[in-house]
């Protein structure tokens, strides 16, 4: 089971990692924006994953806080990055 | 076969190094912010595989989310200065003067070195020091709490704590000096289903944030996890101009910002006075004074916080002074 | 059996997350992006949420991660939709 | 190859990258986050010090200390910030 779990992980960062190029190939803000909630969800993901693998409840509360965070960071993007209009 | 934990570990520091690299080197400043987001997120991972979720909490809230939010502001601001903004990318923003090749180059030698040595240092380095578990797990008993971090953070190095609170304190003013002048930037408008959103998400912000607090006795969380939380809240307010901080809040922000290194220090000469140490708690009362001291540190820290990424200090408004992000 | 049903419901959740990263890559237009990611995701961590759950065993930890879904789940929706509107007329300030 | 060994190793190149982009880098914003880099590698060595092989817990006093570490590196980050943001209002002013 353990094996699997890592498997699982191993898959998720790399579906990160992938997100990357999204990041650098742009072209707009917007992709980047849609790259970040990516990251956000599939580290809540990998979170709730190592909570079972490492037997450590407390990476739950960890993973509530990402979530959060998440959510505050990506507003913070979609408002500060507004082009154009004042 | 090697453990694919092992496999887990390598990829997650490599993609670390690699995404620290591409936050200096990639042209656009918005991505570069995204992508020191997502290193200090990944950076987290890997402290909660190193079993510290504490650290990875403080990193994840105020070393990726408030320092990012911080960057991104700061970016706005000048791209709205030097009159780019309406351009898709954000390159540069601050005016570059060529630098001699050569400069780079030794500089680069030099950081080289350093790191060298530092590599060679921690490979030589013996496999585990003495450490100081041992003498915490026997004080233990003794601090009123349950959790050896915050145990630490404040009853057995509370004197560096304090002075954590004082260093924020002595940013917002060092903050306040800088800037000046009132906001007066309309607020965005982010239709109904944020306004739903927003409905649910800053009130369940404010429990999470309360709840790291509180659970910080017995396992991973406390003030400064808590706090960087409640901050959330704040630059969310902030963000969406839901709240713009007037200049007659000055009174209550100051209050605000000296309120947990009042406490703190307060608790210290109190305790001092009975003859004893200054943060040798009496053990019947030191979880109460703990979660006191905590809770007023939490406060001043959410504030402070919010009041480092609004920047300036709101001042009456003087005519013409239309200078803000 | 608990352990079969568990590592199926994460595997399955994997996959998602896989799927919707190269939705994000493969897809010609930030709307087409926006769909495939937002939508798979959300699916994906539910599953994953679904076979830790059946794995975690306590009522407290069950809780936890019933709220991290369903936080997530709102969030993402919100931020789906934010980037939309930015993407579409950028943001308007009034 | 243990966590310790891994994350040591990724600690001090992001601290050798951090300390490059502090003193190449052209852009200041691009500066700020180079130190910020350089914080984060301090704060992977220390991490690394303090874990023990699982079940034994980890030891909590580099653990606090780096906890301090961020709150710190946060309030110097924004006073940085602030003081690059005068700075770019002023030069803008100069420039009219």
């Amino acid at each position: 089971m353990n094996t699997f779990l890592s498997l699982t992980l191993i898959a998720l960062l790399l579906s990160i990692l992938a997100g990357l190029i999204r990041v650098f190939r742009g072209p707009a803000p917007a992709e980047r924006m849609l790259a970040a909630q990516l990251f956000g969800t599939a580290a809540v993901a990998i979170l709730l994953v190592l909570s079972q693998l490492m037997q450590m409840p407390a990476l739950l509360d960890v993973a509530m806080v990402f979530a959060l965070l998440a959510a505050v960071t990506l507003v913070g993007f979609v408002v500060l990055a507004s082009r154009g209009v004042r | 076969m090697t453990d694919p934990l092992v496999i887990f570990d390598v990829a997650l520091a490599l993609a670390i190094v690699a995404l620290a690299v591409a936050a200096l080197s990639v042209r656009d400043l918005f991505a570069m912010i995204v992508l020191f987001v997502v290193f200090g997120l990944l950076s987290a991972l890997a402290w909660v595989r190193l079993s510290a979720p504490d650290v990875a909490l403080a990193e994840a809230a105020i070393g990726a989310g408030v320092t990012g939010a911080l960057l991104l502001k700061t970016l706005h601001h000048l791209r709205y200065v030097s009159g780019t903004l309406g351009q898709q990318a954000a390159y540069g923003v601050t005016p570059l003067t060529p630098v001699p090749i050569g400069v780079t180059l030794a500089n680069a030698i030099f950081c080289g070195l350093i790191t060298l040595g530092l590599a060679v240092a921690y490979l030589g380095a013996p496999a585990a020091g003495p450490g100081f578990d041992a003498l915490v797990a026997e004080a233990m008993p003794r601090s009123g709490v349950d959790h050896p971090v915050t145990g630490v953070l404040l009853n057995f190095r509370a004197y560096d704590t304090l002075m954590e609170v004082v260093v924020l304190l002595a940013a917002v003013v060092a903050v306040w000096q800088i800037e000046r002048g009132v906001s007066d930037a309309p607020a965005p408008v982010l239709g109904e289903v944020w306004q739903g959103f927003a409905r649910l998400a800053l009130p369940a912000t404010v429990v999470v944030g309360t709840y790291l607090l509180w659970v910080g006795a017995e396992a991973p969380g406390g003030a400064f996890q808590g706090g960087a939380v409640l901050a959330a809240v704040g630059l969310l307010l902030l963000l969406t101009r839901a709240y713009v901080p007037q200049p007659t809040h000055r009174g209550i922000a100051r209050g605000a910002f000296v309120l947990g290194t009042g406490v703190f220090a307060l608790v210290a000469l109190l305790v001092a006075s009975g003859g004893r140490v200054a943060f040798e708690y009496p053990l019947e009362h030191a979880k109460t004074l703990i979660l006191l001291i905590e809770g007023m540190v939490t406060i001043s820290i959410a504030v402070t916080l919010a009041a480092l990424f609004h920047g300036r200090e709101p001042v009456a408004q003087t005519k013409g002074g239309r200078d803000d992000t | 059996m608990l352990e079969i049903a568990a590592a199926a419901f994460i595997a399955l959740g994997t996959l998602f997350f896989v799927a919707g990263t190269v939705g994000l890559l493969r897809f010609p237009d930030i709307f087409c992006r926006l769909h495939a990611l937002t939508k798979a995701d959300g699916l994906g961590l539910a599953l994953i949420a679904v076979g830790v759950a059946l794995l975690a065993g306590t009522a407290g930890a069950v809780f936890r991660i019933a709220l991290v879904w369903f936080f997530v789940a709102v969030a993402s929706a919100t931020c789906g939709h934010l980037i939309a509107r930015y993407a579409r007329h950028g943001v308007r300030h009034d | 190859m243990t966590p310790d060994l891994i994350y040591g190793l990724c600690g001090v190149a992001v601290f050798g990258i951090g300390l490059v982009g502090a003193l190449c880098a052209q852009d200041r914003l691009r500066r700020v986050l180079a130190l910020k880099l350089c914080s984060v590698g301090a704060g992977f060595l220390l991490v690394v010090g303090a874990w023990r092989t699982p079940p034994a817990t980890p030891d909590p006093v580099p653990h606090a200390l780096v906890i301090t570490g961020i709150v710190v590196m946060v309030s110097a980050t924004a006073v940085a910030l602030a003081l690059i943001r005068r700075l770019q209002s002023l030069e803008a002013d100069d420039e009219r």
